[in-house]
């Protein structure tokens, strides 16, 4: 076990990734000389050269556009996009062909193409810089989305994302680059849970929290700080959006009888209704309350001094808790 | 000079390369003449024999459309020469892209009649397999498949290789992003890829200048890409025109650009009415340039063609269009639960879960013909 | 009143939005001398001319990004999208700038941007030619989505999308353009009900259903083949994605207790989980049975040969209205 | 010929529109001195004081994230002459559509120094009024103002009016699919517009080979668009080339593309390490082409600025700077309900519930300063 930053655990992995297989090449914009804007390609360009680290033109659509071609002739590129707010203008290619050429082709051509984004905010970001694109994604058959919560799964997720024939969309969450913990970097991903599966990342009796990405850290404080109040809270890392594990979640909730899902992305027609909806369909005779969403406004990314307003915190968590648990809460009287 | 206007960029660019003329004459060029040195008359004449069986397999297509055995076709006549020399002058083991409308491409490159018309009939959304032909599937994203040609090129140059990748797209599609992005990231790398724009004069009811004030060719050497105007009715200069284009990226002299001059005889699609937006005599006097007509002219002068010859072609032709009607007409339709296969290439929780209710569904409705319950 | 089919209702909605106001233009690809691939600008140049009917080059962001600097100079742009699979290369300007400019400004500049798109399938078409994209719009936040079902809403929602200050993504479902409905050519958009309200189509007493586009249609069949074994359906037609009207379709749901959500896009993360996470919040102790989703399959969109059995028919809803009904349905027995 | 390669294209292009020497001398070009005419002693002196201006600024800008007052600044240093001096060429209502390094440009259209700060400070996107400056927000999507300007440009033409859009972006943006698809609008509508490509010579870490191997002023007549490679630490080339730019889209000649070579002398912004990928030497070479020494030993040289009004001109800066300053250390961050303000122009009900249930919220939080249930 090494204790390494989310960060050094992604450069570990794409490091490992590309040892074990040639076929495998990083692109984007300045991931080489300079290492990605958040330094996760450092390294790579000096130890497996400009054939495999490609510095590309200022273009998404044609980083991703190209990928698709890449891997058409074989290779399993893995892409960086920037920063979240810039894979817009490879929504056309990662919809239309990422997503539909396996289908298209009833599986002759696969697309074994990670597209990795650097993700949501609490970083005081420029605006377009700290988005939460992946209900996009999640809507779009096709396409796997996974997002990460720690350094372990940062390392073992990436290079299930990169061995998987199918497009995965990896989303990195950048106010836990810096975030440090354990990683067993000599584990062989083949004997990790494998990439579609959600993990109990605390275990509780009396309601269910469900989420991802950095908001596991808030929903983990939120339990931490119910059990002083001796309400014991289940905590639920999805790790895989597109497939949801409803094995997992669906279990607990039947357990718990009560639901909170929480994420940085705005609530409408996003991954949370989703998981209520389906949850709901199948515990509904379980459930003692109607689950909650907490989630970022249905706003655009607000400024920097704002933020904290939209990204859901601790107290937010705990007031849908309290909703859900059907104590007084900031909503008791308003009508929804 | 500090300033480049579009005359100074472009006065080179008066002219398109031809070396068959509209009535069959072959004229000399000494750029373009080694190139097509080896074209004897066996050659020439596989060459119009491979146009006469695309005009006929397209114009079946057409005709199955209105018959209702497919939902659409979007015909080639007239691009018949852009589509047969390009294709034939590549190697088998070059990669290209095609678009929606290069019938022609698919057919040289070995397409099965069957291959023509099951998408077209919505069986599938694609029928060969692009390993088999080294052609990717037909693009309908206007320009997408320019990026994925590049892409490819880079690849074969990782690779060591010395395929070249070929992106096929009409004129239309010089407006999109994504096939500038093309020409970037081409030029960048120097990436071995041939960009073959066949400028067929419409993009749907669009005439060519609302793309494009100047020649299409004019654009590519901006992006540090060499580029070609090309009669695009004449298989004989296509053919030159590519052979060169494609020997200077297999060289490792990276990317070229070929705009074939041609046009769309036929609508857009049979789902289009080109009488709203242009006029017969339009269409008229480009028939006068047809690209079979100038090389059966030209085979007919030199005594390399004759009568049964043709008769012999028509034969051929005759068999492709009855396997291509009967690949339709004997078309079976994918049992429903199959329209669940191949979204994901390893196991997938989600298309589990879909194909379990969707069975139940099936089965439901299986036992007595109706909705359970009534 | 007259008798028009959709695509005639939704040429005279233009032609009173153009006549009204000299600042509305329409722009896109073949809407001028063609009259746009579906006809929907026919006669339109000829009308307006060239500077007001604008036939555009190849390029759907190039579209949408002129409109923009078109709306910043004070007009009101109306931008036709070829088909729905063609709208994605113009998402980035979509989602970066129509919905965020306003919010990025503090409300000084307004993007008064309408942006048509014939939408979604069951009319046989090629792959791209068939989607139904507004999940990720409804996502969005800073657009509204509005989706018409017959002719009527065509010719006058359509002219309060013109006239509205905010950019409205304006769904007209291709399979209904040639259904003729009656519309009256006189009513003053102004006396008609506000874009942002759902309407009840039918009502009823034992389950809800809620659509929108295309699907109404096959809803109200439902209902009526329902009504036959004295089942009683409300139908609700959406009409405006986003906002979506709560008020309307809570106050059915406590009425019935009983949701049945049909849509041709696919479930995951779509509108259907949207209106059920939401309507599980507001009428928790109403619901009888788990609300369900009739929708489209999670795949990328199928041939056209098969497309019937992705796009939800008669025969899908009623099992779903059995379902939430609690009667033997196709799920009986089947683990969810 | 029907051929074009990259040299035929570009060979007019081997040099650089230049007034001024670095050493600060005079040179006189017959097609741009016209331009220029009136640009006398205290024209110039205004000029100077712009750059002057702007640079401190900017140091400012850098000083104020360094003490943690902003969050981020992307410093304009040595391109204060080609954003001053395109910028003053324009008339007031010109509309302009700048990139985030656009700093001078701001100033020059008016901007108070709040305006310069709050933004990055993440107080607000974007602060002062579009349509007071005649000036777009700070576009931070690469490429993305290029099509406004485009369609605001086709918007005068309906107008019937002679204003110009001016689109600012980077040697980087010029590999965007929506600079190119801009290229292509501006050019089949002929529309009033003038891009101004800063060529800094990097986009963050890349160097402008990546994004183009030969010149970027070449691709433009490619689309049909004259253009001018021209001098952009020349704050005189600058502003002449921009007037011949203006007056060609102004008097309905279309559009025009000018690529301002100049260099960016600090880092991408203060979050970037640009040792990582760039020798001092260059930055060396650079700071002897600075934009502000070569127009001061000018002035100097012909006895038209002197040490009094540097000290003038000095003493302004500070106050501008001291405003700013004082702009960020006295910024009110607005109440958290705000943050729902200005999402939709018109009544919207879902941001009604929204804000229903969030003041709810914060009333509950402000009851006790805790969640009411602890
Ligand atoms: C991204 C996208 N936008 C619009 C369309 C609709 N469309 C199909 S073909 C076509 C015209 C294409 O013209 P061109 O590129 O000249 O090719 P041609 O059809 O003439 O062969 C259009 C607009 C599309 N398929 N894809
Ligand atoms: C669509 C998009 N992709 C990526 C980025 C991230 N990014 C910000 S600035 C920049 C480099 C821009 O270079 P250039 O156009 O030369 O402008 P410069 O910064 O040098 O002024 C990049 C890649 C972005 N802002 N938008
Ligand atoms: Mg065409
Ligand atoms: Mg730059």
């Amino acid at each position: 076990m090494t204790q390494l930053t989310m960060g050094k655990a992604l450069t570990a992995g794409l490091r490992h990734a590309m040892a074990d297989d040639d076929r495998v090449l990083v692109m984007g914009e300045d991931i080489g000389r300079l290492g990605g804007v958040f330094r996760i390609t450092d390294g790579l360009l000096d130890e497996f050269g400009p054939k495999r680290v490609v510095d590309t033109p200022l273009a998404e659509s044609g980083i991703v556009g190209t990928a698709v071609g890449l891997a058409m002739r074989g290779f399993r590129p893995v892409v960086e996009i920037q920063f979240d707010g810039f894979v817009y203008p490879a929504f056309d290619q990662i919809v239309c062909q990422v997503a539909k050429l396996h289908y298209r082709t009833q599986g002759r051509v696969t697309v074994p193409l990670t597209i990795r984004i650097p993700w949501a905010g609490g970083v005081g970001a420029a605006e377009h810089h700290s988005e939460s694109p992946e209900a996009y994604f999640v809507h779009t058959a096709g396409l796997r989305v996974v997002a990460v919560s720690n350094p372990q799964d940062a390392y073992t997720v990436l290079q299930q994302a990169i061995a998987c024939d199918d497009p995965v969309v990896f989303f990195e969450p950048k106010r836990l680059y810096h975030t440090k913990g354990e990683v067993d970097l000599d584990a062989d991903i083949a004997d990790a849970a494998p990439m579609g599966l959600a993990r109990v990342v605390r275990p509780g009796t009396d309601a269910t929290i469900v989420t991802y990405g950095a908001q596991v850290t808030t929903a983990l404080d939120a339990a931490q700080a119910a059990e002083d109040e001796g309400i014991s809270l289940e905590v639920i890392d999805l790790r895989s959006l597109s497939p949801v594990d409803y094995r997992t979640v669906s279990a607990s909730v039947r357990k718990t009888g009560r639901l909170v899902v929480t994420h940085e992305a705005g609530g409408e027609a996003g991954v949370a209704a989703e998981i209520i909806a389906s949850v709901t369909e199948q515990c509904f005779h379980y459930l003692e309350a109607a689950p909650a969403r907490v989630t970022g406004l249905d706003i655009p990314y607000p400024p920097a001094k704002l933020e904290k307003h939209h990204i859901p915190d601790l107290d937010r968590v705990l007031d849908a808790v309290d909703r859900v648990l059907d104590r007084p809460n900031s909503l008791t009287g308003v009508e929804l | 000079m500090y300033t480049l206007t579009t005359d100074e960029a472009m006065t080179a660019l008066d002219d398109t390369a031809q070396l068959l003329t509209p009535d069959g004459h072959r004229i000399s060029d000494p750029r373009l003449d080694p190139w097509v040195e080896d074209l004897d008359a066996p050659a020439l004449r596989a060459l119009y024999r491979d146009m006469a069986i695309v005009r006929r397999m397209d114009a079946e297509g057409v005709a199955l459309q209105r018959q209702g055995h497919v939902g659409l076709w979007a015909p080639a006549q007239g691009q018949e020469a852009v589509q047969v020399g390009t294709a034939r002058a590549c190697r088998t083991d070059d990669f290209l892209f095609p678009s929606y409308r290069e019938v022609g491409v698919t057919i040289v490159r070995g397409g099965a009649p069957a291959d023509l018309v099951l998408a077209w009939r919505g069986e599938m959304h694609s029928t060969y397999d692009p390993y088999a032909l080294n052609l990717a599937s037909p693009q309908i994203i206007i320009g997408a498949q320019t990026l994925h040609a590049v892409g490819y090129a880079m690849g074969v140059q990782r690779d060591g290789g010395d395929q070249v990748a070929v992106a096929y797209f009409g004129d239309g599609a010089t407006s999109q992003g994504d096939v500038n992005e093309a020409m970037v990231f081409a030029s960048s790398f120097g990436a071995p890829v041939v960009f073959v724009c066949s400028n067929n004069h419409w993009a749907i009811s669009e005439p060519v200048t609302v793309q494009s004030r100047f020649p299409i060719a004019g654009r590519a050497p901006g992006f540090g890409i060499p580029s070609m105007r090309v009669d695009g009715n004449d298989v004989v200069a296509c053919t030159a025109a590519m052979r060169w284009a494609l020997e200077h990226a297999r060289s490792g002299q990276g990317p070229v650009f070929l705009e074939a001059v041609t046009y769309r005889m036929g609508p857009h699609t049979t789902s289009d009415d080109p009488t709203r937006y242009r006029g017969p005599g339009e269409v008229e006097a480009w028939r006068t340039r047809d690209p079979l007509t100038r090389l059966e002219a030209f085979l007919r002068n030199s005594g390399d063609i004759d009568d049964d010859v043709l008769a012999e072609i028509s034969r051929e032709a005759d068999q492709l269009t009855a396997a291509m009607r009967e690949a339709v007409l004997t078309a079976v339709t994918r049992p429903a639960i199959e329209v669940l296969d191949g979204v994901y290439a390893e196991p997938h929780s989600g298309i589990d879960r879909q194909r379990a209710r969707f069975s139940a569904y099936l089965d439901a409705f299986a036992d007595d013909g109706a909705a359970v319950t009534r």
